[in-house]
């Protein structure tokens, strides 16, 4: 139906520099062929977890379909199960009501575990950042994400695309030796609206309710 | 004298009770089952939704017309161009104008395409609930050709805002008619292997009939539309009662079954596909010519409360806009299939196995955003 | 020369099954915590204790079936050397299948196969 | 049966009951304790047998909650719409229609959940989609909460 996928060779991969540096100025400790060799296979083998809560769901599932196959790229079975799931793909809206849930879920996640931010709701909101009482405005308020994937739905070459950065980055860290990256918890004391509000105090992020840290 | 095993275990008989929570496989998206189990059968059944209630009705109150389709087909996702449909038919009805016949029959064939779309998906999903893999390949491939049509005319795949009030967003693409015919030459085809994939399958008629019985009385009570509620004898398809846009100039049948178990809610999906392929026959060669945009000099509703009712792939869609004349509704209310096909499921699934409920809730087709929206 | 090969074969497959296990368990980032080690449901934390007990018919289902299972794997190795043992090797198959009749008439007879 | 004549039955069983303005469906408004025996009356009747609870919601307006029941019969394919209006903002209470039309249950518990309409002798009146500490209305106009960015 005239839509191919255009291969794109490895060298001319490094459109994002800040991966590049990172491998090159060596994350604080000579990376050994053998920490290659696992982040290799960890990389080639990243199973996400079946967690769709809306539209983006379908979009991941037709990237899981035959025609823009995930299992190219080694996520070869989605995980029912948290606990046989490396990454979790945030695909949709994340509400109030499901924050604690998605971070529960994160937490039942075996290490290494890796956030993919699937669509425009799970990066920051998306069409319902405006004028909604329920939705959480963007993912990494409750869970440190490593990737994020724009658009509304994003198209499937665009997941893959995320899944090929996720790759890369999972390549240049050493997984073992490195603590993980806290989660980036955005305490946002004010919110600069967009457009000032008439009266004067912006309205103050009230941050979801968290679950004690353990 | 002798202690029959079945006597030993009266202290094991209490229930317990199972989250098949927010993450489910089978629970098609964010709503939540507490289950009360005894060993294995269900003894009943609380459905927990709201994990994925985002206020879509407060929001469509800050919005302007042509701005509320954005949202309303991500609402049924699964439904998009119905969705869309419905605001702009009850927009123009509010405003007493008439689209052209050019539009009317663009915004049917939308409309039997996604349905077909819809239920492809739906019966992937169905295959694999039950445990049978190859069917999300089969849909799947068969539903990436309506894609692929739906991209080249709208630019989206799967959520399109591309029906608004007053006519279309542009035009269709001049290959459009070329390319449906192809694909309804091409899925008449692949349809029948669906059916000997699933439908004669022994061990998937095994798994589905005789499940989760609806009765008409129930179906009519809880307001069950769609192909969950023709699967118990209720009539209920809204293109039938109220027909709207080019619904009234086409001949098809709505598929009724009387016995309303699990495996006649799939037989009315399945059928009902055929008869989206004749529908789409019967309208794509004779797609007239004329403006596929109103010249409208602001979409604004007059006073008043209007009322649309339409069939999506679920069952029947109402919107309701109480307007003050402004240009965004003061009131907009989406009375949405799945929210009223969701809670019969406690009634129709106590009593059978856990891995029927899984069944019972895959014929029920819900799309769990169409529920919270 | 028939023992040497007996015992490569042992030696590496320990050497094979050990090395998978620790080397996965020196390798593996291992972080403990509170909300990880609690059961997981769907993302809900679990209503009412999660050790509880199961309707006893699994058991005893579950048992049965084993029974007769590892019965079916000795017949296996059995029916390659039947042919030239000849007619004690299936006299003592005859002896073997009814011993474990009697388990299942047992069974059967105590009711343990009704599903209530 | 045609508009006239199912407004004029509804006359008949409610006798000061008001015809509405809508143009689409004949209309009836009636009052809220008159509401719960005229829903009996609908379904019981041979010739309306309206059994098929479509739509209820609520709409806030300036002179109190309207509560709007579309109501069609399944075998006679008419509708009527039923208006009930709620004056008291604060304390809005009306009857419920749950044990007339199953399916009013859950539509109950969301506009109780939106709107926060009290329902008499509803069975299970619980907020649907919202978490149970949550603090005051959505959908009310004068909602107000720090959460949601206006715009």
């Amino acid at each position: 139906m005239g839509i191919e996928i255009k291969s794109m060779a490895y060298e001319d991969f490094n459109d994002n520099e800040a991966l590049e540096e990172l491998q090159k100025s060596g994350s604080g400790v000579f990376m050994s062929s053998l920490e290659s060799l696992m982040n290799w296979g960890r990389s080639n083998s990243v199973w996400p977890l079946t967690f769709a809560t809306s539209c983006c769901g379908i979009e991941m599932m037709a990237t899981g379909g035959s025609r823009h196959d995930f299992a190219r790229f080694g996520i070869e079975v989605y995980r029912a199960s948290p606990r046989q799931a490396d990454v979790i793909v945030v695909a949709g809206t994340i509400v109030r009501k499901m924050a604690p849930v998605l971070k529960r879920l994160y937490d039942q996640m075996a290490d290494p575990k890796y956030v993919i931010a699937m669509g425009a709701c799970a990066v920051s909101g998306g069409p319902f950042y405006y004028n909604s009482y329920s939705v959480i405005r963007g993912v990494d308020q409750v869970i440190p994400v490593d990737v994020y994937i724009p658009g509304c739905p994003p198209r499937p070459e665009a997941l893959l695309y995320g899944v090929m950065q996720l790759q890369r980055k999972i390549k240049a860290r050493s997984s073992t030796k490195e603590v993980m990256p806290e989660p980036i918890q955005k305490q946002k004391e004010t919110v600069e609206p967009v457009m000032p509000i008439s009266e004067s105090a912006p309205s103050t992020q009230a941050t979801p309710p968290q679950t004690p840290a353990p | 004298m002798e202690d029959t095993v079945v006597d030993i275990d009266l202290k094991e008989k209490e229930e317990y009770i199972i989250n098949m929570g927010p993450q489910h496989p089978s629970t098609h998206g964010v709503l939540r089952f507490e289950t009360c189990l005894q060993g294995e059968t269900v003894k009943y059944l609380i459905p927990h939704c709201g994990y994925i209630h985002r206020g879509i009705e407060k929001m469509s109150e800050s919005l302007t017309y042509p701005q509320l389709i954005h949202l309303t087909d991500r609402m049924d996702y699964l439904s998009a161009h119905i969705n869309n449909e419905a605001v702009s038919l009850c927009v123009e009805k509010a405003m007493g104008v008439e689209v052209s016949d050019r539009v009317k029959y663009i915004r049917t064939i939308l409309a039997e395409l996604t349905r077909i779309a819809s239920h492809q998906l739906w019966w992937s999903a169905f295959g694999m609930d039950l445990g049978a893999l190859t069917t999300f390949f089969y849909g799947l491939r068969d539903r990436e050709k309506i894609l692929d049509i739906f991209e080249e005319s709208t630019g989206a795949r799967l959520l399109q805002s591309f029906i608004t009030p007053g006519g279309l967003m542009y035009d269709v693409h001049p290959n459009f008619q070329k390319r449906v015919t192809e694909f309804v030459k091409y899925f008449r085809k692949k349809l029948p292997e669906y059916d000997q994939l699933l439908t004669d399958n022994i061990i998937f008629r095994e798994r589905t009939q005789g499940i989760g019985y609806m009765s008409l009385e129930d179906a009519i009570e809880f307001g069950v539309t769609g192909p969950s509620g023709r699967g118990s004898g209720f009539h209920c398809d809204i293109r039938k009662i109220e027909p709207y846009s080019a619904y009234p100039l086409v001949k098809f049948d709505e598929i009724t079954f009387d016995v309303g178990d699990t495996y006649h809610r799939y037989l009315v999906r399945m059928k009902e596909m055929w008869q989206s392929l004749s529908i789409i026959e019967q309208l794509i060669d004779g797609i007239p010519q004329g403006p596929i945009m109103l010249e409208l000099k602001a979409i604004k509703a007059p006073k008043g409360e209007y009322y649309q009712r339409v069939e999506t792939a679920r069952g029947e869609l109402g919107v309701f806009i109480v307007s003050d004349g402004a240009p965004s509704p003061a009131r907009i209310h989406y009375r949405t299939p799945n929210f009223s096909n969701l809670f019969i499921i406690n009634k129709i699934s106590a009593g059978h196995k856990i891995a029927d409920l899984v069944a019972i809730s895959g014929s029920l087709d819900l799309v769990i955003p169409d529920i919270d929206r | 020369m028939e023992s040497y090969q007996l015992l490569t074969l042992f030696i590496t497959a320990v050497v094979l099954v050990g090395g998978a296990i620790t080397f996965s368990y020196y390798a593996a980032p291992y972080k403990p915590g509170i909300v990880k080690s609690e059961p997981y449901e769907c993302g809900i934390p679990t209503e009412g204790p999660t050790w509880i007990q199961f309707h006893v018919g699994y058991y005893l289902f579950a048992i049965i079936y084993l029974i007769f299972d590892v019965e079916t794997v000795f017949l296996y190795p059995w029916a390659v050397v039947m042919k030239e043992v000849g007619m004690p090797a299936f006299i003592e198959a005859l002896i073997f299948l009814t011993i474990l009749g009697l388990g299942l008439l047992y069974a059967w007879k105590k009711k343990a196969l009704i599903w209530e | 049966m045609t508009r006239e004549e199912l407004i004029s039955l509804v006359a008949t069983l409610v006798p000061d009951m008001k015809p509405g303005a809508n143009k689409q469906y004949p209309e009836v408004i009636v009052t809220a304790a008159q509401l719960h025996e005229l829903a009996i009356a609908l379904k019981k009747t041979p010739e309306t047998t309206l059994d098929y609870l479509f739509c209820e919601t609520a709409v806030d307006r300036k002179d109190g909650f309207h509560m709007i029941y579309y109501v069609s019969s399944s075998v006679l394919h008419h509708s009527l719409m039923i208006r009930v209006v709620i004056p008291d903002k604060l304390n809005p209470v009306i009857p419920t229609v749950s044990d007339v039309w199953r399916a009013a249950e859950f539509y109950e518990r969301e506009i109780f959940d939106l709107f926060g309409i009290k329902f008499e002798n509803h069975p299970n009146l619980k907020r649907i989609f919202l978490d149970d500490d949550w603090v005051g209305y959505p959908l009310r106009k004068d909602y107000k909460d720090t959460f949601t960015i206006e715009r």
